[in-house]
Order: C-alpha cells, then structure tokens, then sequence
C-alpha cells in the first residue's frame, strides 16, 4: 500500500490514476489530499508518505532543499494553463483591462488567492504580464483555492473566475472565456517526488507510471498538459 | 374577605383546605410538614390547585370551574418567604423598594418608617449576601410590606428574630391590619404570637383544615390540644377600659362584673381591648385571699373540669359569658372540693397579662 | 524589522479583526440571551429542531457553513438578494460578511454558557419578583439577567474570541481581500502558505495572543467585579 | 473544655469574645446581628480571626500565636447551620449519612434512632428541594448528629420547629450531653430553651461577649435585663427528689428548707434536679394562705426590692441560700409593705414549673 | 444512490469521526475539569496565563494550532520525539494525532462552561461537606462535581461537537489520510475538491448533522435527568 499526499486540485486525476495502477499492479493507492503548503510541511516533519504530488515548484523546491523529498527524485508530471471563466454562453473575452472591466461592471474577479495558493500566484503573474494587474487588483476576491473561485463564478457571486483550465473544463455550468499565454506566467509544474521516509518498493513504479502513457492520457483528458513532461 | 376551598396533591401530600375570614389577620398554625407553605403558595399563585375557588374581596384569583387562575404579579399579595429570597446582586436598599421601581407599585407607606421598624438603617448599601440571619428576614419582611400588598402572607416570618425585635414588630403588624385595613395571613408556630395576633386560626394538619374559626373560640376548644400545644392552652377575655391607675402604671380593664388591673397597657379610656389569659396562669382559691401580691380576684363559677392523664386538670371558669381558662393540679381539684357549678375566686397576676398578651380590637 | 513594530498591514488586520469581533459580538449576543432564555426556561415546540440549529456551526466544518452562508447570503441567495434588493445591505466579499460569518460561528459558543447561568437562577427569585408586581420581563431584567451575568460574559469571551479567529467560514464566504475582509486569522494563514512566511506567521501569532490575552484579563477582572458585586455568598 | 479568647473584624463588626465553659451546653445568645453565627463560624473553623486562640478538650483548634488553624475537617465539630445547607443532589438519608461515607466518621449512634427522633422516616429518599422548611432544619440536625462531632455547633436550630418537635429534641439533646459527653454550643433567641438546656451563658452584644458564666448566675443578674429579656427573668434553683405521689403524679424536691410539688417529672428518688422558675410567675403572701389552688408555699425573706421603671417590681428572696425571683406590680409592694429584710410566703403554681423549665444536673 | 444507504467509506469517515471525537472527549473532560476548577476556585501564579493559553486555540487560526502542533508533535518535534522514544506513542499522521487536534481545539469550549458551573456552586456547601469530615478532595468529588454537572454535560456537548467538526487543525497536523485521519469534515472538504462531489459532499452533511443531532437529543435527556434528580428546586 502506498501513501500519497497530492494536491487536493489534483484530485480527479489521482484517483483514476491510482486505479488503473491498482487494475495493473495490484497495488493499493492511498491518498491524502490537502493544500499543496499544507502537505509541503507535513512531509517537511516527517509525514509517512511515500510520494509528494505538489501543484507548485516553489513548495517543491522547499521540500527538497529541507529534506522532505529526494531532490533526485522530483519530476513533472504535468503542466497547466490559467483561464478566464464565466457563465456559460458569455461571448470570448479579450484579454484587456477595458473588456475585462466592462465583464465586472463592478463585481469582482474570483481567483485563488494570490497570497497563499499557487494558482493564485500563478494568475498575478499573468495578469501583471499582461498590464491588467492595476485595473483589477481592486476588484479581486481572493478564494482559499481554485474550486472554490470557481464555484463562486458557477453559482453567479462573482461574474468571471481566474481559474486553471482542468478546472474550468469540468464545471458544467461555467464557459471559458479567455485563456493566458503560456508566456504571461511562470510556467504551472505539477511535480511529483518520493519523500525522505518512504522504503515503500512501490514508489519509483508509481513515479514511473504517472509520467508514463496510461496516466498521461487521463491526465490529458481531464485538460492537463502534458507535453512538457521529462 | 379571604375565601379558600381548595384540594389538590403536591408531592406525597393530599391536599385539602377550606377556610373563610373576616379580614385582620388569619393565622395558619399546624405541626412542621403540615402543609402551611405549601397552602400560602397557592394563595400567592406560586402553585396551582387540581380544583376549588379563592377569592380575596371579592375578586376571584383562583376558580378551577370557570378556569380563572391570577397571576402571581396581579394578586398584589405581599409575600414574606420562608427562606427569604432577597436579591442577592441588589442592595437591601434596592431589595425594599424593589416592588416600587420593578413593580410600579406605589404605596404610600414610608419607607424610612419600615427601615426603623426593622432596624435596617445601617444595612441599606449591604448586599444580602453579608447580612445575618435575622437581618435577612427582617429586609424580607420590609420588602413585603413596601409592595402595597391586598393581602400580606407572612410564612414564619419572626422565626428567628429576637424577643425584643418581634415586641417591636408585632404591634406594627397589628396596626397595619387595623388601620391600613391590610388582611394578613400568618402561619407560625408560636401560639403565643398566634393569639397575640390573630382574628381568625386556621389549624393544618396533615393538608388538612381540620377547624378554623374566631382565635377566641379555637383557643378554648379542648378537642384541639395537640395542635395548639396544651401548655400554651388559654382564653381569650374581652374587656373596656375604665380608667388608669398612673401611680402604679395599672389600667383598669372592666370585664364584665369584674375590674381587672393590668401593668403598661397601651390604651386610651374607653378602647376595647383583648387579653389572652393563659390557663396556667390562673389560680383558684374558694375564698377572696387577704395579703396576696396577686391583685386580681374576682368570683366565676365553673362549669367544666376535664381531669386529663397526668397530674393536670382543666378548668373552665364563667364571669358572665366570658370563659376563663384555668389549670392546676388535679392534686388541688381534690384538696379544694373542686366541682362544676361551684363558684370560686380566680386569681390571675397582673404581671401575667403582660404586652404580648393582649391586643387592641 | 523589530518583533513590535506593527507593520501598516498588520495594523490594519489587526483592527479590521476587532472590528469584526466586535461586531458580530454585538449583534448575535443579544440574540443569543434571547435563544439561551428560550431554551433554558420554555418548552416550545421545535424546541430540540432550535436547539439544534444553533450546534450545527459548531459540528460542521466551517467551510461548509461558509458555503451554506454564501448560498443564503450570496448575492444570488434568497436572503443576499431580498436584503440587497430592499435594504442596499450586502455582505458579499466585505467586513460585514466577514462579521456574519464570525457571528454565525460563534453563535453556539454564545449560546451554550448564557443558558446554563439561566437554567441555574434559582426561579424562586423570580417568583419574589413577580409577588412584589414585576411583569415577567421586567423581572427578567431586574432579577434573571443580572444574576446570569456572568455566563453571558463566559460566552461573550468565549465568543470574542472565536469571532477573532474565525477563519474557515470567513474565508469560504467572504475570501481573503486585504483591508475588507482579511483578518488577522486569514493573515496568519496567508503567512503559513508562503515557504517564507514563518517570521511574518510568527509576529501575527504573537498579535492575535497578545489581543486574546488583553480581552481574557479584562473578562476576568470584569468577572470578579461581578462576583465581589454579590456580596461573595449567596442571599 | 472549651475556650475562645479571640478578636478580628468582620465585615462592618469588630469582634471579640471571649468565655470558657466546663463543658455540658453553652448557649451564645444576643440580638439578631450580634455576632452568635460569626463565633461559631470562627470555632469551627470557617471563619478566621486575626488573633486569639481557640482551644477544645485540651486540643488547640487556632493559636493565631503558634500559627495554628487546624482545618476545619479536621475540628471534628457538627455544625448545624443557621442556614440548612442540605446537599440538594443528595436524598436525606445521603444527607444524613454523609459524614460516614464522606467524612469517615464512623460513631456509635443509630441512624434509625435519630431518624424516629427527627420525625424523618417517610422522607429518607426524598431530595431536599422537596422537603418543607422545618423538614430541612430538622435533617441539617440528624446530619451534625451522626457526624460523631467531639462538639456540637447549633445555630438556632429549632427557629422553625413546632412546639411538640423541640419539646421531643430538647431532651435528646440532654442525654446527648449529659450521657455521650459531648458538649454543644447552642446558637438561640428563646430565653426558655437556653435556660432550660445550658449550662454556661455566654451573652453576645455587637460582637463582644460583656458576660458569661454558669445559667443560674447569669439568669439572675438584674444588668443583664436587656440581653436576656425582663419577661423572662427568673431563677435556678438546685433541688433534690425525695419522694414520688403516685397518685396525684406529684414528684416532691427537697429545695434545703422547703418541699416543692412538682407534675410530671421524669426523675428517680435522690437525683438531683434543676428547676428554672420565671420570676412573673412567683407571688408572694404576707402569711401562708388556706383554700388556694397553690401548692407551694414556703417562708423566705426578701433581700432585695428593685422597683423599675413603670409598673413593676423585681423581689429577690433567698431561702436557706437559694434565690428566688419574684416580678409583682409596684402597687402590690405597696399594698403589701413589702422591703428588703421581711419575711414572706413564696408562693409557685405547680404547673408553672412544667417540663419546659427543669433540667437533670 | 440511495441518501440513507451509506457508502463504505461513509461509514469508515462516520465511525472514525465518532472514535476520535469521543476519544477526544474522553482524554480532554477529566483534564479540562481539572483545570476549571483551578480556574474556578483557587488564585495561583500564573493563573491568567493558564487561562490564555486555554483559549489560545479558540483565537488562533486552527491551521496555525494544526501547525503547532505538527511541528511540537510532529515525528521530529521534541515533544513526539520522546513520546515515541520514552513510550512507543506516535501522534503523527494518525487517528490518535486527530483525536490531540480535535481534543485541543475543542478544550476552551469545554472548559468555560465548566467553569462557570464550579463558580456557581455555593462554597458554603463545601464548607458543609468539610464539617461532616470531608476532606477537600472528597469534598469536590461528592458535592462540587455532582452539582456542577450541568455545565460539565454542557461543556462535554460543546467539546463533542466540536471535536466532530473539526477540520482545519487536523487537516495541518495529520493530514487527509482516508481510513486513518480522514474524518467527516475532511471527507466533506475532500469531495468539494472535484466538480461532481456536490453530492457526496451533501450527504456527509446530512450525516455530520444527523449525529450530531443525536447527541443533542441524548445531552438533553440526560441534562433534563440531573435536573430532576435535584428534586426540581435547591435545598
Ligand atoms: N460577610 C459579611 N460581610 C459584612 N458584614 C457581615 C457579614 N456577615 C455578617 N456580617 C455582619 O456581622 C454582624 C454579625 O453577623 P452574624 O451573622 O454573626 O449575626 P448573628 O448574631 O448570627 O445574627 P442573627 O441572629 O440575625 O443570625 C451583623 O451585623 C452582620 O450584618
Ligand atoms: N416539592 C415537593 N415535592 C414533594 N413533597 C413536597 C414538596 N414540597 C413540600 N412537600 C411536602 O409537603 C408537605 C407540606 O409541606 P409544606 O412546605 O407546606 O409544610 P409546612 O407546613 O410549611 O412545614 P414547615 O413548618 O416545616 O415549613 C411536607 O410533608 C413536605 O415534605
Ligand atoms: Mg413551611
Ligand atoms: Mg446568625
């Protein structure tokens, strides 16, 4: 049995991914999801997981270098885009300070936080790459992290969501409006690495098997991209 | 005035109770467990009676049969608690007027006239919390009697205080029956406090009104000896005052074919007063006794002698149709002759009818 | 960066926080004398279905109830929308919201001490009371509510302070924006999700004790005020 | 035996006591707020005082000196408190076994016995809060009773009591002290039961003890009116049973000098007893008279004649070298020629010398 | 999918939400009695810093208690380090660490009821007890306690709910670990993290509430006993 701490965005994708792991190995797949920070100290103390599945590098990289995980180990398993969500049948929105204040008409823009979350990080980069940053850093509400901005566009509290397109994908009543340049931000890493403690055998075969094929095309299907997987 | 036909069950007690009176005060007089708190508080309209009527001048507080039930806060029942029940975050100040600024019950009634009643000027800015025992009742009984009560029930409410204390209190009381008209009911153990107070008893026994009726009255009725207690056993004289004797601090009191003289009686020429004479009190002697401190003799004739078990046998003595009580030993009723029809001189020290034994009508 | 000199955005977190707290102390400790009361003393029906309600914050995760509170409240809700639409009052994204959310949290914490004082007034008193003419209200306010006193201060500290570090539901309903609705509690979470956040964690931790120990020892001398007030014993 | 010579201020009162006693019952008595319940609590231990010492049967309960305050667990004192103070969670046969299964006190004495004496058998599994006022009182007695005290503290704990009660719990509290040895200190207002139960009297006066000392001596000190109530100054006087009329239920006591005739007295021939007579009912007569209905009579000369203040006169007579008090009008004395060095007839109803006022030395 | 047909990891999130909250209780009431009355009944040096370190987790965000926690209980923390050297006890990424989580967090709710319950116990009682012979500590467990048990089922109700909905100190301190630490509330969190969760998510709702509504019913019926177990008045 293995344990795996994954970010809680990557929820869907693990699951599936675990089982047909389990249908090929018959090893069982144990999950813990939770905030990529959250889960960055707990294998930081310690935690008895055998691999660390962060939607962030620079909790990744903290991870390593304070010896939660092997640094050696940690590898991409799949990138992402940003999107601009809206309610389904809004018109495509151009990425432009005017368009995007005229969407809001004074509402505000859902988005994880940029603080705290990395999607949120992710989306001030954007957003400041691309000039909008001024215009809306105003009219932000900042959301503990994506599903719940989304989730705010889907219910209509907020008329536009800064969301990753896995996300957006999914939700069936909420439209992707725009989407950021792979240039406008740092580039969105999911990464995965085996932790310090594990001597679970099971570990680099599940590593291997999340970049390779059949975890690929789930992740794929679900709107990740992975065609910059090492 | 204060009418009570009730019937209900409180915890074990089967409780039954049907009394009347007059107005002045109602005393309920019965053993420990009796039922007198528990009667006073469905008066008060603290519990409920199964069935039955009380009516208070006329107002109805409580009819089962047509579903009327007051209440408590618009019975205007002035209520001295058994347990005192102060406001323990109000000062006394606060617990006295309480029922003027909490209840917008005026009154009239001075407050500083109840505090030197009670002697409770030097406690008004205490909290109930750091005050003794006695004083503690005593702020109850002033925040009762600053409600501007209808009726005042008054449960045990001198129990422990001191003689001096309940001298001062009792004819307060008295004068609060007589000249504000209040009706008070009093439940007591003393029957000395009892007679020196009452109109109307009422004995309780077991949730029961085994008898009530004029104090006078109950006091002679032998048959209630165990619950008005024999040694307290007495009766009560009427009489109108004829004169003073202010040499020696003697009234002269005419009871009907004899003059009695009795020390430090508050009463003017004329009034109308009553005396309670206990039996043991009285002696007997066949012929008017020459040198005697005793000063008042006077000749009645007998018309009962009940020789009880015991060394004692009671006497009832008539002076016209007032009954005097008397007790001595059977031991005498022999040496004497002793026998109904007999006249003999009854002998009662005037010492002995001292001011807690008698009342203004 | 010295440990006691407040940053301007620590200052303002800082008093947004009290102001929240307070606010929502405010409004729901009214209400919760009033349900404690309710609870304690009458026997309705939908008596347990009330007594209920009022655990449920408690027993949810708080994220939930921020989302239940964003459903009700929300500016699509049946209650954001006939309040916004009637009144112009809005608790969406702003420090109202955020006071809701504490007040709604807090709410059992108010409750539950507040009905043990009344179910421990002796009721005898208020039957003195009620014997020397006071209404039943007027006797609840002369005679119950003073002597329940120090329970609604035990659940008005308690809910003081679960209103300053209430973070779940504040932060599902009415997010993390800096100067409206970040509170000190959504601060120091916002410091714990940086790698490089510990100092700044560190410095809001000391904050938000050093407010809840201010308040703790105000409670206590209040407390004792009241306690000295009665004398030390029973009447 | 017991022995406070203590001081402090509590609250508004400054107090200071101090009084010994041998022993047997010692009443504290005084005025409502005078300090009797702030002395026992001191004793017992639950109140401290700045300085003095307390000591009992030899063993120091507080030397303010030596720094010593044994807790109060450890006095080894039954309390009866002013206040109940039942535990309310407990029925009243927990209540009254508290000590045994709480306190570790094992002792002697039946839990039945003191259950019938108490009147408490119907209510053993009853929870205070249902129980009646004089109900409380008497389970707050059983509870000290069976607490197997080395002394017993009791704060008037028969206020609330009716007659018939204490006239069953007075003598036990008797025997308690007399055959158990265990010496009480006993809180009351009524003169009656502190003569008619103590040994020593310790008068109390806003917190400080201006006199103490054995019941006849202070009973028949004349400065002591205020405190111990003039209506109920009387005597002691010390007596020797010699002999029983059966037929009359007449005990005879030899008082040195004269017999006197006496109802109803449980005492064996040769015991020695001690009879309290009230000064108002003694009369005198300038020469033995013939045809009365009282028995007691003897020859005594007056030494002293104090006439007060309004109607009445105080007359001591000694006979043989016991005093006896005698309260007439003023005017008798003049009618009389009574004075200081005379002799005269005392005369005593029997029955005035009633169950209530006598006491086994 | 029927509502009331529980899913397997239903009933293990269910029963492991009932195992930790009542191990929670059951650990934290004796220790929060203690403490209530040290609070309640005696003046100790340090008495307001106990009592702000008792409210401590109620004002600090449960993530920042959750990190404390992880980082003084944590495998390498010096506290769990010697449990688990001295003792072979490990709070860490297990249901035990949970039940701390929840235990903590729920201890200010606990104990202030508690509290106010001792201090309204009439000393003069135990004055009674301790002249029978009582002493101090016999005293406290035949008459202080029993009477203060109100606030003690009072206090113990607020703890148990609590402990329930406990979410985000557990979350830090011992992770999401499905059959190990996932509890209700963070099974409710895990299903709101995907898009088609919403209906899992309600039904653990429904089951949070229906529990603990259960025990709102049973802490009444038992509060409405000792009621009437003191005969319905004080002595
Ligand atoms: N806690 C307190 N704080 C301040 N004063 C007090 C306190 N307790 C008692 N006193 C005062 O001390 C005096 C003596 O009180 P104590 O209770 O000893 O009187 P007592 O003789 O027992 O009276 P009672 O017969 O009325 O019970 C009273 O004047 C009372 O008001
Ligand atoms: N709440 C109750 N539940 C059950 N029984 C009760 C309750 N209150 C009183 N009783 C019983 O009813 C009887 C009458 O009680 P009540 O208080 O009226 O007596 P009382 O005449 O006032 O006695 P006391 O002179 O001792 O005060 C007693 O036997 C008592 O035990
Ligand atoms: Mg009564
Ligand atoms: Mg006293």
């Amino acid at each position: 049995e293995l344990t795996v701490f994954a970010a809680a965005s990557m929820r869907e994708a693990m699951e599936r991914i675990a089982s047909e792991f389990e249908s090929e190995t018959g090893m069982r797949v144990v999950f813990s999801f939770a905030g990529t920070g959250t889960l960055a100290r707990q294998v930081e103390a310690g935690a008895p997981a055998d691999l660390f599945i962060s939607a962030d590098s620079d909790w990744m990289d903290y991870v390593a270098e304070n010896g939660g995980v092997e640094p050696a180990s940690v590898r991409q398993i799949a990138s992402n885009k940003l999107v601009l969500a809206g309610p389904k049948e809004s018109p495509a929105l151009g990425l432009n300070a005017a368009e995007i204040a005229g969407f809001l008409d004074g509402q505000r823009l859902a988005m994880a936080d940029p603080d705290t979350v990395p999607a949120g990080r992710y989306g001030k980069a954007a957003l400041e790459n691309l000039g909008l940053w001024q215009s809306v850093s105003g009219q932000l509400a900042p959301m503990e992290n994506v599903r719940v901005a989304l989730a705010s566009v889907a219910r209509g509290d907020t008329p536009l969501g800064l969301v990753y397109r896995t996300d957006a994908q999914i939700e069936p009543n909420v439209a992707i409006l725009a989407t950021f340049p792979d240039t406008s931000h740092p580039e969105i890493r999911y990464l995965a690495a085996v932790t310090e403690v594990s001597s679970n055998p099971a570990a680099d075969p599940f590593l291997e098997f999340l970049t390779g094929p059949d975890a690929q095309e789930i992740l794929q299907s679900l709107g990740f991209v992975t065609d910059k997987v090492e | 005035m204060l009418d009570v036909d009730i019937a209900g069950t409180v915890g074990s007690l089967e409780f039954q109770a049907r009394f009347a009176s007059e107005g002045g005060v109602t005393s309920l007089f019965g053993q420990s467990g009796s039922g007198k708190t528990t009667l006073t508080n469905m008066i008060a309209g603290l519990l409920v009676p199964q069935t039955g009527r009380i009516s208070l001048d006329g107002t109805v507080l409580f009819d089962a049969a047509q579903g009327v039930n007051l209440p408590v806060q618009e019975r205007r029942i002035g209520h001295v608690f058994q347990d005192a029940r102060l406001f323990p975050h109000l000062s006394v100040r606060s617990n006295l007027t309480y029922a003027r600024w909490a209840g917008r019950r005026k009154g009239d009634r001075d407050l500083d006239e109840v505090v030197d009643l009670l002697g409770l000027s030097t406690l008004l800015e205490r909290k109930p919390g750091r005050l003794s025992g006695g004083e503690k009742q005593r702020v109850a009984i002033g925040r009762a009697l600053l409600s501007d009560p209808r009726l005042l029930i008054m449960d045990e409410p001198l129990a422990s205080l001191d003689q001096a204390r309940r001298n001062d209190i009792l004819p307060y009381l008295d004068r609060l029956c007589g000249e504000a008209g209040i009706p008070i009911l009093y439940v007591s153990h003393s029957i000395e406090e009892v007679a020196r107070l009452s109109d109307t008893l009422v004995i309780l026994s077991d949730g029961r009104t085994p008898a009530y009726g004029p104090v006078a009255e109950m006091l002679t009725r032998t048959d209630l000896g165990r619950a008005t207690g024999r040694h307290e056993a007495g009766a009560l004289i009427h009489g109108k005052v004829t004169g003073m004797d202010a040499a020696w601090g003697l009234t002269l009191v005419d009871i009907g074919g004899a003059v009695l003289q009795i020390p430090d009686l508050p009463a003017e020429t004329g009034d109308t007063v009553r005396l309670r004479i206990r039996a043991r009190d009285v002696a007997l002697a066949l012929e008017p006794p020459k040198g005697l401190s005793i000063r008042n003799a006077f000749e009645a004739s007998i018309t009962s002698i009940s020789e009880e078990t015991g060394p004692y046998a009671e006497i009832l003595c008539v002076l016209n149709d007032q009954t005097i009580r008397a007790r001595i030993t059977r031991a005498s009723v022999a040496d004497l002759d002793l026998a109904a029809g007999k006249n003999v001189t009854v002998l009662i020290k005037s010492v002995a009818i001292d001011r807690r034994q008698r009342s203004l009508v | 960066m010295n440990l006691f000199d407040l940053q301007p955005d620590e200052w303002q977190a800082l008093l947004l926080t009290l102001k929240v707290a307070a606010v929502a102390l405010a409004v729901s400790l009214p209400v919760a004398v009033l349900v404690a009361y309710l609870l304690a003393r009458t026997r309705f029906p939908g008596h347990g279905l009330v007594n209920a309600l009022v655990h449920l914050p408690l027993v949810l995760p708080p994220v939930v109830t921020g989302y239940v509170l964003l459903l009700m409240f929300g500016r699509k809700g049946p209650v954001g929308a006939f309040l916004s639409d009637t009144f112009g009052i809005s608790f969406a994204f702003s420090w109202t919201g955020a006071a809701l959310a504490a007040g709604v949290m807090a709410f059992p914490l108010i409750v539950r001490p507040i009905r043990l004082s009344f179910e421990a007034v002796d009721p005898k008193l208020e039957e003195a009371a009620k014997s020397l003419g006071a209404r039943r209200i007027v006797a609840f306010f002369t005679v119950t509510l003073p002597l329940a006193l120090p329970g609604i201060l035990g659940g008005a500290i308690l809910g003081f302070a679960k209103a300053m570090g209430e973070f779940g539901a504040t932060i599902t309903f009415v997010s993390n924006i800096p100067g409206e609705t970040r509170t000190l509690a959504l601060a120091l979470y916002t410091a714990t999700q940086t790698p490089s956040g510990d100092l700044a964690a560190f410095r809001l931790t000391l904050i938000a004790a050093f407010v809840a120990f201010a308040a703790l020892i105000a409670s206590e001398l209040l407390a004792r005020h009241l306690r000295s007030r009665l004398g030390g014993a029973d009447a």
